[in-house]
């Protein structure tokens, strides 16, 4: 059946198969990783922000322009300007490995101003009676910001995962593979339709997937 | 290391495997006959897909590739004068013709003026179809600009036609909004057209003359690699009768072999 | 209660710039308290006087601009940021919104204060569910606040404020999202634990009835000042100020509304007099009424009645006619003069 | 006030599905209510006890599951859309959260109901600062929400939801979310526009307060049950249920609490008795205390007093000690017993 | 100056300069137009939904589906999928023109959740008291949900903004120029570093300027 629906696809089946490893590979290892760097730059926006429990305008000021700047540069020109720390910090710049650290500077920005958002829908009153409580800086944000926002947290961090399955689909630039980049090489550059909607299909499958798990995730922390 | 030893079986000698960076997936097929054609020497191709040449030859550059083979000689020098990269051409593989095509007129004589006519968006194959245009006599090239002209090296176009770049895979879909168009074969025939047969334009083709030169394409490697053996076995691989039967096979007189077979 | 002070202001004053307008805001303008340690301590304003504000100066959330607060005698302003964490933990806090963490059970909320302290788990089971059963929640530490209603949230925050053993227990409105059988609940809980664990309570409100009923000591808060304060039953038996005079019509009956002086009910024959009279001291109760009814053969109808106790003392008064010979009525009224008692002929025939 | 009903409950019930549980919740069972054209009737129940989801029945924003709801004759439940909308309009609605539209000023505000209707501008614009004269905010007109009191945006509330000149104005806590001070001038504002409007007033309420000032007519509504109704002078001098009683007596100060009836104040000598005096009835007030003392001798020293005048007639007792010989007491006690009073010995010596 | 700072912007000034005015001209004209599809789809997301002032499951449903689908198909794929589309609504599939409506497809399914959560956002309350007031759903829309929310609706549009910014650089493909493609062209392609960063800065500034205009419409608009 499917190489009568996907000739293309089951022609190319191993490297298909492949590719859907390379995607979840991709959406794995950068999205643990982008998550944690980015609840630590989105809790440092909020409680240094003015009126934040550790007000500093200097860093918030810092991290505001700094995260700006990133979200101006196009993916694909970050990926090369990348290029040569990539390799210090993953041993190369090509292939699944070298995509991650690319697609973590890519996801961050937007990821942190997800979290950042996130955290700062938290009713004030929570925070406030923390701080009565005599609860440090870092307790706060462990026990009240951080446990309190799960939810909140859970929602953006979907959001940001259907993005970075957008940014996964540039990544075949330095030959990092995947669906996205199964798709442009067959189904764009060779025109083979079959091999496009397989693609859409497997992406829409991991959007939905993601979905689900950010929902149940939601539900089951909102009491 | 550069090669990377894999052991198979415990009974075999290791086999070698070299990581050959690739454009799209069109040579699938070659290299697939190349494998086999290497596998008594214990030699194995691993491609490496990009999407884009560049950062293929950057990794090399790197040594995160062995060899590269996607891109003709122009492109090759271009990269190496604006990269300063020390490759060495260790091959000739293919030439393939770069023609114009048109959804709406028969002859470039029908070209009127103020038309559109699209070229592919990266550096050689623009400057490889205002060669062609210069060819057909559409317009004239500063000859200071090289292999690799550019748009703004147009010295002369008396139908002032409009210059647009688009990626080259997408040249044939767009034909229709535009009067004529020039992209790579394997983009024409994956758009179902015969590349030289469908042409509104073809340019002199054949790999002995001079003026083609820069667009045959060739298996590059690290200038210190030039003498590898091993590399040396893959091009011997490769510039075999069976490869060209897949040429014709495969491609038609789309592609061209620009080397002697060897056996 | 001791005359030992736990928490002074000397002169307190803050002010606060609207982020739209950039318009400077005086909220508290010199302030001088001094709260008796073991006291419960209220103090009541409209809302915008800076009663919050003013409480906030207590713990050191908000930090004021000139003046200091010192709680046993250590200024909050200047503490370095652990010791001001510290001292926090001696006073408790609860608010309005009761400001529980929704994601946490009963158990955890009371436990959040103690969790990064160095007691053991049993420790901190036992500290809570014993708080648990003070605060009469035994059975609902399983429970999430979302199930919970108002009154029993604000069982939570309360055991959550003592679970730290404080010596003060802040309350900013605590009451006011309650319903009036929900507050009166809370109220005798509060005055248990003053009377019980010795805490000392200081209270924010705009509810004249929980000074009443709940405070030992009262400070009147209009526009960032103190207008008025002192004990309860002085404030209320004698006020001074026309805020004060206020706050205290609204939890009496004494102030007849137009109609009712214009009804039927009260209409006035021959010498007839509608005289409300109060108490203004604490002196021994008395029987006034019948005293006059048989001293100076009068009838005195008693229209309104608006007596209570308040500290073991009577407060309030009585809104009468009194009828009788012109002679007669006059000499009830100078009899009952003289008992200290304030009369006020409303009305005459 | 007619005798007309303006709208009528005829056996509703509705239930919830609770979204997390799935549980079913039966929140109004059986419900049956007339309201007369005119008055001003009142919802009274503790929280969760179903009374906003009865009162949004009338508007249609809720429809019960059984049983119908008529808005002068006509059910509201299976009206088309746009009759509902038309329907809606005449009747006004005011809230504990006043939903005010922050980004509209005060007259846009009130003008919004009408915003879409054929009125001309200079209609609308007259419409509008009639109304805020009406509601007393006639300078605010080009305020924004934010910059109000909670007073005031009631006010505004009230003025938008009088804009399209409704037959009915519901209100589902309109009180609850201010002080006493600001409640009363709210309570006085209703029973203007109530009179001088000629304007039904539905009120949902947990404060008795509210009740007793305001309302013609009264419900009680516990867990989704009318358990006692009627006018409110019958039902505050007699409840039927323990919940009514419960309620009645937030507003009563006769309970007197352990502390106060063990003081020293209360101490009793030789024949003397604690007694509590309650109005049964509306009957004449007489003067009881001067009778009693003038024909059996006795005193009677008044210790709390709450009596009030109830839409005209006297509600509540007074709490006295009765002293003199023992048959001078007892025969005080039958006397009074015989003027239609209750009375009730609390404690003797 | 100029051409000391970046010889290779200088050298091709006319086509850098071309290229941020194509990049003005697709932000705006896509800007505009998916604003008021995503507004559309917004709303129709916000009333339709369970417990909407509109309730329609069905409706519901379908957007749901459609804008996971669409958020599923990388921008690239979609481009090349939606030539023969864009030919006929815009007459070309090529250039600024070309690159309207593949840019309105890949950003409105973002916009649209941008613009629900937005919505989403508004105190109940305020929807009730237009019901009870008799207004129309439509009058609610208009005089509540879109009048209550613009400072949200403001904020939201500044992010899709910045992340619209991203894919236009991706509409060389159909040969769409734009700084994005000027960046690839000459700072990737060409590796002329100055023209790399001369877009970066160009994108900067224009990031910035959107967001001031948000902040600015958001302050305006809270009361
Ligand atoms: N952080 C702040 N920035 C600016 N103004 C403030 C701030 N906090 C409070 N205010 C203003 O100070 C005044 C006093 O506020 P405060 O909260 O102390 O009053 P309150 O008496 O507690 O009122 P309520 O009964 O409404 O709680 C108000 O006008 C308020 O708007
Ligand atoms: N849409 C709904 N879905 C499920 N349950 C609901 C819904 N609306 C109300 N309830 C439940 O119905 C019960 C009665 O609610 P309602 O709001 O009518 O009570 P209430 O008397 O107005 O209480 P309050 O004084 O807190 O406003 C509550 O238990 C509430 O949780
Ligand atoms: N990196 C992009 C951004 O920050 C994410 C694109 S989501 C459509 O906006
Ligand atoms: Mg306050
Ligand atoms: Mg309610």
């Amino acid at each position: 059946m499917l190489s009568k629906l996907f000739p293309n696809v089951a022609l190319n089946y191993n490297i298909f198969q492949n590719s859907i490893v390379q995607t979840v590979e991709m959406l794995i290892i950068t999205g643990i990783i982008s998550f944690l760097i980015s609840l630590i730059i989105g809790v440092l926006l909020v409680v240094t922000k003015k009126d934040g429990i550790a007000s500093n305008p200097v860093v918030w000021n810092i991290l505001d322009k700094i995260i700006n700047l990133f979200r101006s540069i196009p993916f694909i020109i970050l990926i090369a300007a990348l290029i040569p720390l990539t390799r210090v910090l993953s041993g190369t710049a090509i292939g699944v490995k070298g995509t991650i650290f690319p697609l973590i500077v890519g996801i961050v920005p937007f990821f942190s101003r997800q979290i950042e958002s996130a955290l700062n829908d938290l009713d004030q009153g929570l925070i406030e009676s923390g701080q009565v409580m005599g609860l440090s800086t870092f307790q706060i944000i462990k026990s009240i910001y951080l446990k309190e926002s799960i939810s909140n947290i859970s929602r953006v961090t979907t959001i940001t995962f259907i993005s970075l399955i957008g940014l996964t689909a540039i990544v075949g630039v330095v030959g990092g593979g995947g669906i996205g980049d199964f798709a442009i090489q067959y189904g764009f550059q060779q025109n083979e339709q079959d091999a496009t909607f397989a693609c859409i299909i497997v992406l829409l499958v991991i959007v939905t997937i993601v979905q689900i798990i950010g929902t149940l995730v939601s539900r089951k922390t909102t009491h | 290391g550069v090669l990377s030893g894999c052991g198979k079986s415990s009974n075999a000698a290791a086999t070698k495997t070299v990581k050959v960076g690739v454009v799209g997936t069109t040579d699938n097929s070659i290299w697939a006959q190349v494998n086999k054609n290497l596998k008594s020497e214990h030699i194995h191709v691993k491609l490496v897909p990009f999407t884009d040449g560049i950062l293929a030859n950057q990794a090399m550059n790197n040594k995160e590739l062995d060899m590269v083979a996607f891109q003709n000689r122009a492109f090759l020098e271009n990269e190496e004068k604006t990269k300063h990269y020390k490759f060495s051409v260790i091959a000739q593989t293919y030439l393939t013709p770069m023609n114009i095509f048109s959804d709406k007129i028969k002859s470039i004589k029908d070209l009127k003026q103020g038309d559109k006519i699209s070229i592919p968006n990266n550096v050689t194959n623009a400057g490889r179809a205002l060669k062609v245009l210069e060819q057909a006599g559409l317009i004239k090239l500063d000859p200071k600009a090289g292999d690799t002209p550019s748009t703004s090296d147009i010295t002369e176009n008396k139908l002032k036609l409009k210059i647009v770049q688009q990626d080259p895979a997408k040249i044939m879909n767009l034909l229709p909004d535009v009067a004529a168009g020039i992209t790579n074969s394997n983009f024409v025939k994956v758009a179902k057209k015969d590349p030289i047969n469908d042409a509104i334009y073809k340019e002199s083709f054949s790999y002995s003359n001079p003026a083609n030169k820069p667009w045959i394409n060739v298996i590059a490697v690290r200038s210190s690699d030039k003498n590898n053996a091993t590399y040396k076995k893959i091009v011997k691989a490769y510039q075999t009768k069976s490869v060209t039967q897949i040429y014709k096979a495969k491609f038609n007189h789309m592609y061209t072999p620009a080397f002697k077979t060897n056996n | 209660m001791t005359e030992e002070n736990i928490i002074t202001f000397d002169h307190v004053s803050k002010e606060f710039t609207r982020a739209d307008s950039k318009e400077k805001l005086q909220v508290l303008k010199n302030i001088n308290l001094k709260i008796h340690k073991g006291s419960i301590f209220g103090i009541i304003g409209y809302s915008g006087a800076g009663k919050s504000t003013l409480i906030r100066c207590i713990n050191g959330i908000e930090l004021p601009d000139t003046g200091k607060v010192d709680f046993e005698d250590i200024e909050i302003n200047h503490m370095p940021k652990k010791q001001l964490r510290e001292t926090r933990k001696e006073m408790g806090m609860i608010f309005q919104q009761f400001n529980l963490m929704p994601s946490r059970t009963v158990f955890e909320n009371v436990a959040l204060p103690i969790k990064y302290s160095k007691q053991s788990q049993q420790q901190i089971k036992d500290k809570v569910l014993e708080l648990l059963k003070i605060v009469g929640l035994p059975d609902k530490a399983d429970a999430f606040p979302s199930t919970l209603s108002g009154g029993q949230k604000q069982r939570v925050a309360i055991a959550r404020a003592l679970v730290n053993d404080p010596k003060v227990l802040l309350c900013d409105e605590a009451t006011s999202a309650l319903d009036p059988q929900t507050t009166e609940d809370i109220i005798q809980l509060l005055r248990r634990l003053n009377h019980e664990l010795d805490i000392t309570i200081v209270v924010v409100t705009h509810e004249m009835q929980v000074i009443e009923e709940l405070c030992d000591d009262v400070a009147v808060l209009d526009k960032g000042k103190i207008v008025e304060q002192g004990d309860v039953y002085s404030v209320f038996v004698d006020p001074k100020t026309p805020l004060t005079k206020k706050f205290i019509a609204t939890t009496s009956k004494l102030n007849l509304p137009d109609e009712v002086l214009n009804s039927n009910l009260l209409k006035l024959h021959d010498n007839d007099l509608l005289v409300k009279v109060t108490y203004i001291s604490s002196k021994a109760i008395e029987p006034l009424i019948s005293a006059i009814s048989r001293k100076f053969n009068v009838d005195a109808n008693i229209i309104v009645g608006d007596i209570k106790i308040l500290r073991g003392k009577p407060l309030g008064g009585l809104v009468i006619i009194l009828s009788g010979k012109q002679s007669d009525v006059s000499g009830a009224l100078s009899y009952i003069k003289e008992k200290q008692v304030r009369t006020e002929v409303l009305a005459s025939a």
